[in-house]
């Protein structure tokens, strides 16, 4: 590694630089301008820190921290494994790309509380970081906790009668699942182990079986609320009330994310999937999952709100990876984890290309945006992409993370559930493809009564006759639509870089 | 038969003081006059002093004191106790009745009724302020 | 020689500075003598700890007359685990006091008011340190007889305290004199006071009707003093209506010495191992303790002012402690203790804030907290800090408690009542989201020319906030002092002199 | 009659009497010296106490309101548990009764030896059990302290929000 920086150093600063930046942007209240650049840099700062953790491990090192302990025996324990690497390094580079979005998005719409809302950015990315690289369980679940406390004033923003019921259906419903049935599955498997440490193929084998142990894997995946397992999915859409940032950012970066992967690393490292498979344990959740699945994209599909429906899809993207953990295969887990990548990148460039045409247009819904994309190309070019990507079609990223989750389903013999995921991919292009194809080939609505696009003056992108957002915020989201073709030539990479972990 | 007499004979006192208690609550629970509350809980405590008093009671003693000509004293020890319980019990009178006149002066009754209907109406007040 | 006489220093100390307070001619001078005396029992309790740690059990025979004869000061780990709470609490209030009191209590009544808070602080002290029963209802008098009269003095702004002054001493003294009359029966029976005592002549004794009904009679008292769910009817209002410090220092601290003296009764004096205590223990504590946990927090919800509703939560608390008594094993006890802490920590920190809210809005309705969040910064951050901490979040020391609540039930196998704790803990999060809301969601009323509170206030509130996190991030200290306390209270028998022992 | 009647005045004095009666039986069980402070304390000190609050307060009482169903109920179950408790214990005057065989002869032979006033009760109240009475001495200063804080304003007055402690 480069000279002075260890691991250990470098790990420590993946938490401590966005906390850093949190108290930097808090002192630069006043000045914007300053403050913008400080978030800009803060995210750099950890990207940088991330990949150079990523080579180190690529380069056969490893890093750890152990600090105080929570609760006896339990330490706070931080260190790096391929899987947390994976995530850390999609949150932290989708960081930079949300925070060049905000500041577009932000200065743009003229947003109130602009400073709190960095601060809070910052904080929950220091909890995303605590929990992509958490060694026990425990750890995982205090910046678990903390990330859903630091994301609560993002999605009360506006401080609306609206913002507030958002508010407390998201709380409610985050919290209780974590505290009522997460917790004290934590709670449960210390008392049958004595470990919360996360083991290479897991450590349940031989502590429990039958009922218990598909009980206990039950509490899991109900208690991580964030990975939105239908009954408690009902705080995404209305998080939804949070401008569009808020949207991206708990979407493809911070919460949803640190979801599954939460339910990703308990399956690998705490169940193991030789046990799950041979235990069958996941044989009803794996139903659930499958109904949650169909249920969230028909209801995606019956949704004209743009921000609504792209919920209610990144619920039944969700159950995919809830699906392949409770498939209890290597494959299945692998197609998790490269779901968990390439839908964050599909779903930030969806989010942004919402926020891009609201800003552009003021419309947000979707029967509303027929034509649009003759005067937005770029934005509504970057949206196909995205979605083609979401739907799985190759070349995109979403390809290769159904292709490994359909192994993984074809591995452990459960073949009805192939039949359950092209179903969904088919309704999904059923939801996400009219959007752009009305953009492209429908005239626009009233060319007489066209509002005045608010985009236009300001717009850099100069073209006559295309009434873009800023470039602030089209910008990014044309550069994660690339990536998201960029990540169909990674997956196998990916693969091969967290399959040596799921290998007992 | 004649057992459970002569058992009910030995445990009079305790039955006698066992009344006086249950009545000195039903004044504290029953009645809505402050001092007579406090006249209730003072009865309570007097009746648990006869029954540590009657506790010590040792047939054929008589009172603990060395004068050489009595060899079977009664138990001092719930006299000692009690000496000290009579003071707490006073002690508490006089922090009640203190808190009655307070009250007396404060809302211009001590009947527990009217002092409810009045901080109901405040606190209606209150409400309808906010 | 003071290292010798340390455990009556503690007690006395304070309540010989009471008088002195009398004769203060300026509240600042009572003031200061009482901060002074709070700070040395501050000291006092935690040398004292060590010496107990060190040698097992202190014994001070006061008078020198000999145990069981005469009385005597029995510290061990539990007991002067207990004084670090309450000795810590009781010099945060004072301190804190400086500039609170003025705000509620007439100057010409300060000096007074300050002997009243030394007499209920040395009565607290003195019911933990004892190690005779009857001389237990003695400091338990002092300490209730001041506390009553501290709840009345809230009267300066709201004549309520009053009645709820006059509700609590009723109840405070049918409990204190059910006490006495579950001691007589107990003495009838062993023929001696002394608590270590009681324990061994016990020990040997089968259900006997006098016992059980001793038994009965000691329990219900203390249940009284420490608001058992059905015996809590005087705590909300007093909680209500007393000044801000008072209510603080009771909530830290009163109910957390009469759990004590439940302790010390339940595994000390009578022992979990005899099967009537198990019954009451599985059967009677268990039920109560979740009704308390749910019905307390449901109320707490509905309640629209602040300090009524951290009432209601303190209900719901007691709840936990008596849950986690129900357990009857070495881990219960330990999360009982760890939590006894935690919560006097937590919950004081939090009347603390109220009290700064009161002492700059004049009110502690919710709707007075609307638009706090900015006006106040430091006072509402605390604020959410201490909810958080009650809601269990981790990193706190309310997860600490829970933590270990839910690990003393697993190990039981009680799957249901692990369960239950989480579930009550949620319900928390209902009844402070209300008001953090307010504080923080909801604009503030206009011209409302609301400021900070002043440092003298902030500081000793952000001591507490700052253990609260402290100690729930590294919870090694509080543990495993709260596991020697619970083996100590486990072993009755132990550092008895031979004439003594069983 | 002290539940019955509602002119306050008759049942101070009732309750003054009934603290004498209680004071005789104190006697006729050998408690000399508890008998004594009962008279002295409760028939004397409380009634006076109880006389000038009623003489602040107003002497009748109305007529009492509300169900006696629930204060009846709990004084039968008191009654019954109590009935109960005492049951199993020794009879009255027991000599045998462990309470009058664990400590009781050291503290009568102390007394005889190492205290020296022919008292017991005395001796065990100063000597043995010192700290108790100290702790009394305690309870007493607290009451006074107390009520002098209590009824410092002596006057009647309404007492609403008055703020601003530091005139």
């Amino acid at each position: 590694m480069m000279n002075g920086l260890t691991p250990e150093l470098a790990l420590a600063l993946t938490l401590l630089l966005p906390g850093i930046g949190a108290v930097l942007i808090g002192a630069a209240d006043r000045f914007s301008v300053l403050r913008d650049a400080i978030s800009l840099l803060a995210a750099t700062a950890l990207s940088t820190m991330v990949l150079a953790l990523l080579l180190n491990h690529l380069a056969g090192g490893s890093a750890q921290i152990q600090l105080t302990p929570l609760v006896q025996g339990l330490p706070i324990f931080l260190l790096t494994e391929p899987i947390g690497l994976v995530f850390a390094t999609l949150a932290s580079v989708l960081w930079v790309v949300i925070t060049v979005y905000s500041i577009g998005y932000m200065r743009k719409n003229d947003e109130p509380r602009q400073t709190r809302f960095y601060i809070c950015f910052a904080i929950a990315m220091a909890c995303t970081m605590g929990v992509a690289f958490a060694g026990n369980l425990i750890t995982l679940f205090l910046f678990y906790e903390l990330l859903t406390l630091s994301t609560y004033p993002l999605v009360v923003h506006y401080e609306t009668d609206a913002a507030r019921h958002a508010g407390r259906v998201y709380l409610g419903v985050l919290l209780s699942t974590s505290i009522l049935f997460l917790l004290p599955a934590i709670i449960w498997t210390w008392s049958l182990t004595g470990t919360l440490d996360f083991v290479k193929g897991g450590m349940l084998t031989g502590k429990i079986e039958g009922p218990q142990a598909a009980l206990l894997f039950a509490l899991y995946l109900f208690g991580t609320g964030k990975a939105a397992l239908m009954p408690f999915h009902r705080w995404l859409p209305a998080a939804m009330a949070a401008p569009t940032p808020v949207s991206a950012f708990l979407h493809a970066v911070a919460v949803v994310k640190a979801g599954v992967f939460t339910l990703l690393k308990v399956g690998v490292y705490i169940f193991g999937t030789s046990f799950l498979s041979a235990m069958n344990v996941g044989e009803w959740m794996m139903w659930v999952s499958a109904f949650s699945l169909i249920a969230a994209t028909i209801v995606a599909l019956r949704k004209d709100d743009l921000k609504l429906r792209l919920a209610y899809s990144t619920i039944a993207q969700l159950a995919y990876v809830t699906l392949g953990v409770s498939l209890a295969s290597v494959m299945g887990m692998v197609g998790g984890i490269v779901q968990l990548v390439a839908h964050a990148f599909g779903k930030i460039t969806l989010f942004m290309c919402a926020g891009a045409i609201y800003l552009a247009s003021g419309k947000t819904k979707i029967s509303d945006m027929r034509g649009l994309g003759r005067v937005m190309p770029f934005t509504f070019g970057a949206f196909l992409l995205a979605s083609l990507s979401i739907i799985g079609v190759p070349p995109t990223g979403g390809a290769w993370s159904k292709w490994f989750l359909m192994i993984g389903a074809a591995e452990s013999g459960h073949l009805v559930m192939i039949g359950v995921w092209i179903l969904a991919s088919l309704l999904s292009i059923a939801y996400l493809i009219p959007l752009a194809a009305r953009g492209f080939f429908l005239p626009l609505t009233g060319q007489e009564d066209r509002p005045q696009p608010q985009g236009q003056e300001v717009s850099l992108i100069g073209k006559p006759g295309l009434q873009e957002a800023p470039l602030w915020c089209v910008a990014p989201a044309c550069l994660t639509a690339a990536l998201s073709v960029l990540i169909y030539f990674a997956g196998p990479a990916i693969a091969g870089f967290v399959l040596p972990a799921l290998r007992p | 038969m004649v057992n459970a007499f002569t058992s009910s004979i030995g445990h009079f006192n305790y039955w006698a003081s066992v009344l006086l208690m249950t009545s000195g609550i039903y004044i504290v629970l029953s009645r809505g006059n402050l001092i007579k509350k406090i006249i209730g809980l003072n009865l309570f405590q007097v009746s648990v002093f006869m029954l540590f008093i009657s506790m010590g009671k040792v047939t054929g003693g008589t009172a603990p004191i060395l004068t050489g000509r009595h060899e079977i004293f009664s138990n001092p020890l719930p006299h000692v106790l009690i000496l000290t319980a009579i003071v707490v019990g006073v002690a508490t009178t006089a922090i009640g009745l203190a808190l009655v006149v307070r009250i007396k002066y404060a809302y211009g009754t001590i009947e527990e009724d009217e002092i409810l209907a009045l901080d109901l109406a405040r606190e209606q007040m209150d409400a309808r302020a906010q | 020689m003071i290292r010798q006489h340390l455990a009556i220093l503690q007690v006395m100390l304070p309540m010989l500075c009471a008088p002195l307070c009398v004769f203060a001619r300026r509240p600042v001078i009572a003031w200061l003598i009482a901060t002074a005396a709070t700070l040395f029992a501050l000291a006092g309790s935690f040398i004292l700890f060590a010496q107990a740690l060190n040698a097992g059990v202190i014994s001070y025979h006061l008078g020198g007359w000999a145990p069981p004869w005469g009385i005597e000061f029995r510290l061990d780990a539990a007991n002067s685990f207990v004084l670090i709470i309450v000795s810590l609490v009781g010099a945060v209030c004072m301190i804190y006091g400086r500039d609170s009191i003025p705000r509620e209590i007439k100057s010409s009544d300060q000096p007074l008011f300050y002997t009243m808070m030394m007499l209920c602080f040395s009565g607290m002290l003195g019911v933990t340190s004892t190690g005779d029963a009857f001389n237990l209802f003695v400091f338990l008098e002092i300490f209730s007889l001041s506390s009553y009269v501290l709840v009345a003095m809230g009267a300066g702004s709201d004549r309520r305290a009053l009645t709820a002054a006059f509700t609590y001493l009723l109840l405070g003294t049918i409990g204190a004199t059910f006490f006495v009359i579950g001691l007589g029966f107990i003495y009838v029976l062993t023929g001696t006071l002394n608590m270590a005592d009681i324990a061994v002549r016990i020990a040997g004794m089968s259900g006997s009707g006098t016992l059980h009904v001793g038994f009965a009679f000691i329990i219900v008292g203390i249940g009284l003093k420490l608001a058992i769910f059905p015996l809590h009817l005087w705590l909300p209002n007093a909680y209500t209506h007393a000044p801000s410090v008072v209510t603080a220092l009771l909530a830290g601290t009163s109910t957390k010495v009469a759990l004590y003296a439940l302790l010390r009764m339940l595994y000390t004096v009578f022992s979990p191992d005899l099967p009537f205590e198990a019954l009451i223990l599985h059967y009677l504590f268990l039920p109560l303790g979740l009704t308390a946990v749910f019905v307390a927090s449901i109320i707490a919800l509905f309640q629209s002012d602040v300090k009524r509703l951290l009432a209601w939560s303190s209900i719901a608390q007691s709840g936990y402690f008596l849950l986690g008594v129900s357990f009857a094993n070495i881990g219960g006890l330990t999360a009982t203790l760890v939590h006894m802490f935690n919560h006097a920590i937590m919950k004081s920190s939090l009347f603390l804030a109220v009290g700064c809210v009161v002492y700059r809005t004049g009110s502690c309705s919710v709707a007075s907290f609307r638009g706090l969040g900015q006006k106040m910064p430091w006072t509402m951050s605390a604020f959410v800090i201490g909810g958080l901490s009650m809601i269990g979040v981790p990193a706190t020391v309310g997860f600490v408690s829970k933590w270990y609540l839910v690990l003393a039930a697993l190990e039981r196998g009680w799957w249901p009542v692990a369960f239950a704790i989480v579930a009550g803990s949620l319900l928390a999060l209902f009844y402070f989201g209300r008001v953090i809301e307010a504080a923080y969601l909801q604009p503030s009323p206009e011209n409302s020319a609301v400021t900070e509170a002043p440092v003298s206030m902030l500081a000793p509130l952000w001591a507490l906030t700052i253990s609260c996190l402290a100690l729930g991030i590294n919870s090694e200290l509080t543990v495993s002092t709260a596991r020697a306390a619970a083996e100590a209270l486990l072993a009755p028998h132990a550092g008895l002199p031979a004439h003594m022992g069983p | 009659m002290i539940i019955r009647i509602q002119n306050l005045f008759p049942v101070v004095m009732l309750s003054g009497a009934f603290s004498l009666l209680s004071a005789a039986l104190f006697v006729s069980m050998d408690a000399v010296d508890v008998a004594f402070t009962e008279a002295a304390v409760g028939a004397g000190i409380a009634t006076v106490l109880y006389l000038s609050a009623i003489s602040l307060t107003g002497a009748i009482e109305k007529p009492p309101s509300g169900s006696r169903a629930i204060p009846l109920l709990v004084m039968t179950g008191l009654a019954a548990m109590l009935l109960y408790g005492t049951a199993d214990m020794p009879a009255y005057g027991d000599a045998n009764a462990p309470a009058h065989i664990h400590l009781m002869p050291e503290y009568i032979t102390g007394t005889r030896t190492q205290i020296g006033i022919p008292n017991i009760v005395s001796s065990i109240l100063a000597s043995y059990r010192g700290f108790d009475t100290l702790g009394e001495t305690g309870v007493i200063f607290t009451a006074g302290a107390g009520v002098l804080l209590l009824l410092r304003r002596g006057r009647p007055r309404r007492e609403l929000a008055n703020q601003g402690g530091n005139e």
